[in-house]
């Protein structure tokens, strides 16, 4: 689950690291008040959960109460990469002597937390990744040791923090890490983390995502989560622990398991043919959580075919056959479904869909093929 | 010969009571596998699956009185990490992790812990392992699999049975099927398991089935270049997926260039590995 | 430092440990206040730092506040075991049906904290230990991973705790557990923990030594510290940095280190004579922490020779050697001394001490030899 | 020869710029142990003891400009856990630890961390080690010691001083004496001293010196038993101090029966080793 930067503000002020001044606007009016009250120049940041919001207009430096209320109005209800801007962030403007980058995450191959960071701060931080190595600095955390004064101060060397502000810059990753700990996160970032004209450091944007595994740790998380930023579809998913992904082609696909998933997808790809999402309805799939992907399914309405693959080894064929009938049944959908299915209880399984005279395949290659077809008799 | 699993391998089950604990059970008992005991805090001196296994408060107990030797874990999510670290600490030499959805900062615990034991974990989030004929060990579906020559290592789960199933529809068989799990932190890793595969007798030729994310697949490659003298044929799913969500800067930076279908796949034609295009192809490619 | 009762189980409350209910008083009439506030059978027990306390008429039980007014005014003001009485706990009586024994404390040779268990708690427990070892369960905790679930469910099966109750002995060891490291502790005891007939979980009595190496890091603690409870030398040598325990002998020993200190008592002993002390003043003593270390020595009447060892490394002796001289001079002590000199600034030292007519030795053997002569001479 | 410590060693002060760090490494100079680096976070880039000595920001770019082997820890109490970690982490292979009053806790965790790593922690708490004519790291004066055949382990801090004293005077002389440090929770313990000493050309004899409380001279009596052919002489500090102040019944449970003088010496005479009465008597014992 992935924070807004004004969740990610609240976090970060709840443990001691510092921020600029400013609040959250719904309206113009709260944006010209908050201007006011920051008496200076302020900056507009559109609450918006998608990477590149800068460059796509995003964020407005503005230098009066009034300028903040006319660009407020310009932003708010309209749409910065397709998402709907509803809040924004108003915050002081802060006079940056450098910018620092400071991250964590999970390093899946070395199984710690990485503590990353970069004099060379921003948002062209990865093309710095990409062709001065050399200038991102990475740390490694022993998960039951945390982070050790040391390693910070050799990271405070490494990417040369002045002298002045290494008890700062210390107790920041510290309380960063705190932060990302207590949270269950898989990443938090300062980017950037600024040192001032007047040398202060502060957080000038952040990013928190959540492990959605440890949301049962943090239910007032959950409360929080934002679903006016994502698409109903997901959120519908989220509700029956599916896991869906939109893409561009027309041949739906409802699978169990995501390496399945993604095998089916390719296959269809393979075939000449273009999936229309990736679909998984995980584990133990009951005949609720089928009916309910087959609707997020039937809803896109670019879908002309549906290709079921289903390998049942928790799940159980027959349980999903009756998923399968049942919601055929009741939304009547006019496109051709290519039901597959292997496994436990395949054989009852294969029953229930004979009966309701569903087209059916006994390999994947044959399931992909007949599903590719039937997409082109349809286009 | 097999690997990680056989004939003489004494199953604790931990989990037991709990629906998917107990249904699994039966079918691996059903199967053949050795299932001497299972555990349940609370439920200490029952008796389960028509008085056939003993249940036990904890892994220590279960192993002091029935001499188990490997574990296979059930319980929830929540209470996995936990589950494993006790199975560490009773001493199994292996422990296969069933459940999916264990945080990610649990499971950096776990792996720092039995990083320096003498244990093999599998998984979590892993469908087990499958010796045909021998015994089963998680939940992988015994009817698609019959004895064989062929090894198969999978970080999937049902894509795992896929390629048993196409295996045996082509009349090939398996010596052992090892589903190292789907989780960015897991216990075994591909090499480790391919190290297995290459110094077991019965095992001919390996099935290496990967995914995008991560760079396991990278690091098995270098591994086959190195030390595989068996042929091994690749898969990589996700060839089609549209790019991971990737987590923020640091997420890339880590990752570097590696993770997508395409890097891999070179990394093992590189490697001498011949991949196939989809599932299906598999056996062909074995047969040639 | 070691923790009242009343304390530990202020610790144990804030902690969500259960414990009875009751309070402290200072006065007869405060015990009968809190009497009959618990309204019924209570036990009034002398907070005083001392073993055996019950066994030596320190802990009543009364079943009036009439009577807990008799009571406490006998014990107030009174002595256990040579501690003066000034404070009493009040609580309500609590209808035991088993004691267990439960105690956390740093294994030096395995180099973990264990948690110790057993079913057969209570004043006995070392002859528990003793006689039937089996009978108590030890469990390490690494001190990087803690204390788990599992342990203490492999604990409690061990010790069989009653199924209903696990999850109440789950929490109060996680939660003692907690304690101990919030506190940095040394130990902490809870002897017995009762399980009353009505099946609840109660801390009875508790103990907690925290370690004085830590207390930096508790400044609240420090505060605490009860000195009425302990000799006046002893707080006066803890002021200075000093460690000091009185003994029964005549001959009076000022050491630098304790091993060292420990030798020359053993010399002592093993040419004829009895220290009358163990004083180590530490590692680079100052000329006023010998000042102090001497004051303390001779406020022992029983003192009839005094015998300084000082061996150089951190500590110089031209520092110890005016130390030496000019508390001598401020005192004009009526015992004999016999001072022996080695190490860093040797030379400087014994310089000083000659000016100063002092008995010096050259070897410990010499200098033990001496100091045990003139005891008996003054004898 | 000696152990642990000779002319090659590289030596890092860890907090060279205080006091005490200042006062020892300048004796240490003298005495002529081949010290490299200082470290003083915050300090970096500046030289001290008349500009013989740099001094870093942390042991990793004192290791890195300087190649040094080992360190010696001279920091405050409350941050000498951290430094002895930082030293590990730099890859260093000795690391003496002199400050004395650090929580049982911190070491607890150091404990855990370095227990797997190859390096050898000596202290906290301890004199450090000197191997005369050639090196000494830590506080143990220069001057009470000479060159010879003896090994010397101890506990202790100023009592060692008055062991290496005696044989001097006695004209007995030292391969090398290592202060194992005083602290319920240390580094290295004196088996793994001795085990050096037993595999050490130089030393033909080895003086052990322990204390009242833990069992590590029991445990040392019976690694004595079982590994060492070189002669130990003993001496146990503590015969006529009281009975500990005990740590609660936790404590007692514990330590069981052991801990006590009487326990420790008969422990070392079964082993055949021969346990001096007072300090001064280890150099007649040494030229029987």
């Amino acid at each position: 689950m992935r924070l807004h930067e004004y969740q990610s503000k609240e976090v970060f002020a709840h443990h001691q690291i510092p921020i600029p001044k400013g609040r959250l606007a719904s309206t113009p009016e709260e944006a010209k008040l908050i201007a006011e009250e920051l008496n200076g120049t302020v900056v507009l940041k559109a609450q918006v959960l998608v990477g590149g919001r800068g460059k796509a207009g995003g964020v407005r430096l503005v230098n009066s109460p009034k300028e903040a209320e006319e660009e407020a109005s310009k932003l708010l209800g309209n749409r910065v990469k397709d998402i709907p801007v509803r809040r924004l962030l108003v915050e002081e403007g802060v006079h940056i002597q450098q910018e620092i980058y400071l991250g964590m995450t999970v390093d899946r191959e070395r199984g710690e937390t990485m503590l990353i960071a970069s004099a060379e701060g921003g948002i062209e931080i990865e093309e710095v990744a990409r062709v001065s190595p050399e200038r991102i600095i990475k740390v490694g955390i022993n998960p039951l040791l945390g982070l050790r004064d040391f390693q910070i101060r050799n990271l405070a060397t490494e990417i040369e923090i002045p002298r002045p502000l290494w008890r700062a810059f210390i107790t920041i990753c510290h309380n960063l890490y705190e932060a990302y700990q207590e949270l269950d996160a898989t990443l938090v970032e300062v980017n950037p983390l600024v040192i001032t004209t007047d040398e202060r450091i502060i957080a000038l944007d952040g990013k928190i995502i959540v492990d959605d595994n440890a949301l049962f740790r943090h239910p007032d998380l959950v409360d929080k989560r934002d679903i006016s930023a994502e698409a109903t579809e997901e959120t519908e998913a989220r509700k029956f622990g599916l896991s869906y992904i939109k893409l561009d082609g027309n041949i739906g696909c409802l699978v169990n398991g995501a390496g399945l998933a993604m095998a089916s997808m390719d296959i269809i790809h393979h075939k000449g043919g273009l999936p229309a999402n990736f679909l998984d309805i995980g584990g133990g799939a009951s005949a609720e959580k089928v009916a309910a992907a087959l609707r997020i399914i039937l809803s896109d309405s670019q879908v002309e075919t549906v290709l079921i693959n289903i390998f049942g080894g928790i799940t159980r064929c027959d349980e999903v056959a009756n998923g399968i009938k049942q919601t055929l049944e009741e939304l009547k959908p006019d496109v051709p479904f290519v039901i597959r299915l292997v496994g436990t209880n395949e054989v009852e399984g294969r029953k229930i869909l004979a009966e309701a005279n569903l087209v059916t395949a006994e390999s994947l290659q044959e399931a992909a093929e007949k599903a590719v077809n039937l997409a082109k008799e349809v286009a | 010969m097999s690997i990680l699993i056989n004939g003489s391998t004494r199953l604790l089950v931990q989990g037991i009571t709990g629906q998917e604990g107990l249904f699994h059970t039966r079918q691996m008992l059903d199967y053949g596998t050795n299932i001497v005991a299972g555990v349940t805090p609370g439920r200490g001196g029952e008796w389960v699956l028509d008085g056939k296994i003993p249940v036990f408060d904890s892994v220590r107990a279960g192993v002091e009185v029935t001499g188990a030797t490997a574990s296979v874990i059930f319980v929830p999510a929540r209470f996995a990490g936990d589950a494993i670290l006790e199975a560490a600490d009773a001493g199994l030499e292996l422990i296969v992790c069933i459940t999916e959805g264990i945080p990610v900062n649990d499971m950096l615990t776990v792996k720092q812990v039995i990083r320096d034991k003498d244990v093999y974990l599998i998984g979590p989030n892993s469908p087990g392992l499958i010796t045909p004929g021998s015994a089963k060990v998680g939940i992988i579906p015994g009817s698609i699999t019959q004895k064989g020559n062929v090894g198969v290592v999978s970080r999937s789960g049902t894509l795992t049975y896929e390629v048993l199933y196409a295996l045996k529809q082509a009349g090939v068989g398996t010596s052992t099927c090892v589903g190292i799990g789907g989780d960015p932190v897991i216990g075994t890793n591909f090499s480790e398991i391919l190290s297995h595969f290459e110094g077991d007798p019965q095992t001919d030729v390996v099935v290496m089935i990967g995914e995008i994310g991560g760079n396991e697949e990278e690091k098995a490659a270098a591994f086959i270049t190195d030390n595989m003298t068996k042929p091994v044929i690749g898969f990589i799913a996700g060839q089609a997926a549209p790019p991971d969500k990737r987590m923020g800067h640091a997420g890339a930076i880590i990752e570097g260039g590696v993770g997508t279908a395409q890097a891999k796949i070179e990394a093992l034609q590189k490697a001498g590995v011949q991949v196939a295009h989809y599932p299906e192809e598999i056996p062909n490619l074995i047969k040639q």
